[in-house]
């Protein structure tokens, strides 16, 4: 018989990748430590060494959009449990609690915004609601941020942060691939760019999706973007992995994304690809 | 008595009946067919039943794609390569007759004994394997040649060599690229549906699973060894998410299912192929004639419409 | 000043690649010698080890046309000499040269055909003629198969065996890449396959266009297919080289052919080609 | 006294005026052009003429494709990588504005001290290069930006990874990807054209060449080495084969000559920008509002008239 093997698509872990036993403030680069308004202010960049620290979508969309102009969509939206799944816990219960955490209804958040005056749609992902996992809500409301750009006539700019599909969703998570990428066709048909940003980390089904369709992709630095985690593929090969396994440098090298740009100049890098996309057709 | 799942089955029956909800993504004949499979289904898949499918869908003596090509395909070619980098022999792609009618295939293979489980990396493609898979189905779409896929992989390889040549890109791309073929596809699971590497190669008008084969989101002991930390709770896990056929069509992710002989595939590879060749047939026949950009709407819509949230 | 570096485009020998010192009947592999008469009976396959002899373009249309059933076009076009190129000697007294050694016209005989009763175009290539090199005459023979089969509405079926483009026809000879190309895609735009067949050696300006474009490419065992001949790349570079480089064998590891088939299989090869591709639309 | 390059070409300009022989592939504009470049050549170049072309072509001065777009684009923004193997530095992709308009902008790039010579390996590229000027040729393809190419290499990369990647493939897919492109292509040889790494970018509606560029089927000395078994009669295998501007234009293979600063254009970077500027925005004001199909009509009509036979 074949010999079952780890299977690699998702890494749904709660836990935010960095070193766990660390205080999520201190720079595992350079052991800086930050208060939460000093890492604000910095783009939660460190000030010290550049590392970047992971970002909430709200922050996320407050140094992107420009003040005032986001009009959120779908904030209604929720997952719902079409498996009555139980693991250790019941999936609802874990819903629930990353609500209440993370104050979001769903691992995605989107709308309309003005970026340096350049009208979009966005579609941030927040890593700490269970691990930017993509279940039917994530893949909902991702469809529904292409289809509001179509019905805008304006460029959709991702921003993605995912350990992959949820696996407490089954085959129905999975299926959020093709789905996601029947929106980013849709959009495309309808003349409309996509910028995707790849934040740390964007790995598993998110990147087999619509995450790896943008006309431009732009990556954050030291970001993994990886299909397969390294935990996976090193227990699966037992290969030695480079340092770089997966980073968003090593991906440029390999030429899967256009370029790297670092946070703070992330804004203005896209206010530049909205003003040229504008001539499109 | 009627079980759950057949509650469930009839009201999607009802549905489709009444106002075709799920709309756009049927045609002629998917009344019946529901209806023929609704008879099937008696009762809703133990975890006992559940696991048998996942030790039959992966059974060494499981029919592979080539088992069923040579079956079924008259003047088959077989086409290597993805035209930048290697032949990946995880996935097989050519051209061939089915009934007389020129049809390009694609599928995942397994090695039967070692030495070609090695060749085949047991069936889990590099990026190279989803770009010739592409590379075949436009071709499919240039001269207007229905596409065919048999879906059976453990996964994609979670290598690193896999990761520096782009494994999430390729497979977001073939996804992009069946989703604009001009002809129609019909995609079979007949083994194991695992992942991204399997839907990389399932996204037709028609998907369906053999009646043994398993279509999940990740591997029985992957999910175990992530959510409940230990990999033998493999047969609980599977239990939780699902993977059998019975399960897929009952979410809508699956178009109807292909029946084996009794005992699994495996027992007669002949009236297995037999089996999958008039499935195969009728899923043909139905979409033969659609326009293209009907095909085309409808295989979109289905897409999309899958997934159930609040 | 960039040091000037060996261009690469074309290495239009007049000699055969293989071993100029050995009587061209004697096979390089295994020494084996033959006559004329059974080289032609056993397809030019050294009937001992396998090897695959060059194969002039009248014994090859005989092997793969049915008999009697190829009926020349364009047997009259002529090179023309626009550059009124003089190296050692004049381009027009190669031409003359290469037409009397030969018995052809140029370095490509065209014409119509049927294989095990499939009808198609045939476009065969002759290295005996300046090394199959490419120039304006050669290029315009296989515009107008493609011309041909598309009015026909039938396949093409090509067999290179060039080292590139012609210098003595300077850019004009580049010039046929593009055009070869335009004419793929006419062919292609009417619905027309187009198998092509790489014999040795297919390098330079035809591998570079029309070769490389075939829906379905397929390779004789042993044949070189390589843009830069190995002598250039061995002294540009200084890399030593494999010892399989660019032949059939190594082009179909790196995925570059859909398969390698034996002479003496071509011909009902082909034949299921055509079969299958009579489906097409 | 009128030159024989001067007779030949009022001939094909007398062509052009009566009875468009070159058809198609001409648009208005294209008589005075002609004319004024007709104005410009007073003889033949002569051996020394064709050579000191050669020289300026490759002078290590000479501006490359950088140094047009920081001096002619706005927004400037490269994009990397061919989304499957490899980022070719030898050549250069991204989008930007002209004169407001959103252009995809292609070109091989020298380098122009030691280390950026390395890292560009001398302007000439891989199969991944050309991958990438797909890609994003492609992307301008989607949103009907025009496309300009600045072609400068010695020639595609002879080296042996570079023949695993398969090299002449890709310059066959990447002229066949350019003659399919919906939107106008202006083309314009800065430097070096050299062989089939030159025309793999050079597939356009409009081929321009600077006053001082080359464009060749082999290098000299490569042509030496091959036909005169001697590297060092370059000078004299240029002179034979005329790769300079004057008489690529007397071919048909190039529209028209962008004029270079006096002395070439290493010697005043901003002028020879200036002038370059002049003919793309010229070139494009021409193509600019031609249907797809009629562009695509001429395109492929101006290819497959060039050459001369018997
Ligand atoms: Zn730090
Ligand atoms: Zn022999």
């Amino acid at each position: 018989m074949v010999e079952p093997r780890i299977d690699v698509q998702v890494e749904t872990n709660d836990a935010p990748p960095t070193d766990a036993k660390k205080h999520p403030n201190t720079c595992p680069k350079c052991q800086s430590h930050y208060r939460d308004a000093e890492l604000d202010e910095s783009l939660w960049v460190c000030s010290h060494c550049g590392h970047h620290f992971p970002m909430r979508a709200r922050a996320r969309i407050v140094s992107l959009a420009d003040a005032g102009s986001f009009a959120e969509e779908a904030a209604d939206l929720r997952s719902d449990d079409p498996l009555d799944f139980f693991d250790l816990r019941p999936y609802g219960e874990r819903l629930a609690e990353a609500e209440l955490g993370t104050g979001l209804g769903e691992a995605i958040v989107i709308g309309r915004a003005t970026v340096e005056g350049n009208v979009c749609e966005l579609a941030v992902m927040d890593f700490a609601f269970m691990g930017g996992s993509m279940g039917s809500a994530v893949g909902e409301k991702f469809a529904r941020a292409c289809e509001s750009a179509v019905e805008q006539g304006v460029p959709l700019v991702s921003v993605s942060a995912s350990g992959g599909a949820r696996m407490q969703e089954g085959i129905l998570a999975l299926m959020q691939l093709p789905k996601t990428i029947v929106a980013v066709a849709d959009l495309h048909d309808a003349g409309c760019a996509y910028v995707s940003v790849l934040a740390h980390p964007t790995t598993g089904g998110v990147l087999a999706s619509f995450a790896s369709l943008g006309d431009v992709i732009v990556a954050e630095p030291g970001a993994l973007m990886s299909f397969a985690g390294p935990r996976v593929v090193q227990q699966t090969t037992r290969e030695k992995l480079p340092d770089d396994f997966g980073l968003s440098e090593a991906n440029l090298r390999y030429g899967h994304v256009d370029a790297i740009v670092p946070r703070p100049e992330l804004k203005s890098q896209l206010a530049r690809l909205l003003r040229l996309f504008a001539n499109g057709k | 008595m009627a079980s759950e799942a057949e509650l469930r089955l009839r009201d999607r029956l009802s549905k489709l009946k009444s106002i075709g909800l799920l709309g756009g993504t049927r045609v002629s004949g998917e009344l019946e067919r529901l209806q023929k499979q609704l008879d099937r289904i008696t009762a809703e898949p133990s975890e006992d039943e559940i696991w048998r499918s996942v030790e039959l869908a992966r059974h060494q003596d499981r029919p592979y794609t080539l088992d069923y090509v040579e079956r079924l395909l008259d003047d088959w070619v077989e086409l290597h390569g993805d035209r930048g980098r290697a032949d990946d022999a995880a996935i097989v792609a050519g051209l061939g007759k089915l009934d007389g009618r020129t049809v390009v295939l694609v599928g995942h293979q397994k090695g039967r004994d070692v030495k070609e489980r090695t060749k085949r990396n047991f069936g889990m493609a590099y990026p190279e394997g989803y770009r010739k898979a592409m590379r075949v189905m436009k071709l499919a779409d240039r001269f207007g040649f229905p596409v065919v896929t048999l879906v059976d992989t453990p996964g994609a390889y979670p290598g690193v060599a896999a990761e520096q040549h782009g494994q999430g890109g390729a497979i977001a791309a073939s996804q992009a690229t069946m989703l604009r073929l001009g002809v129609p596809i019909v995609c079979v699971v007949i083994g194991e549906g695992g992942s991204g590497g399997a839907i990389a190669i399932a996204v037709g008008d028609r998907v369906l699973m053999q009646e043994n084969a398993i279509y999940s989101v990740i591997s029985p002991e992957g999910c175990a060894a992530i959510l409940w930390r230990d990999a033998s709770e493999a047969r609980k896990a599977a239990a939780a998410f699902k993977p059998d056929a019975a399960h897929c069509l009952e979410l809508g992710v699956i178009d109807g299912i292909v029946p084996e002989p009794d005992g699994g595939a495996h027992t007669d590879l002949d009236e297995a192929a037999r089996l999958l060749g008039s499935s195969l047939r009728e899923a043909l026949d139905d979409l033969d004639g659609l326009p293209v950009d009907e095909l085309s709407r409808r295989r979109r819509a289905r897409f999309r419409s899958i997934g159930i949230f609040a």
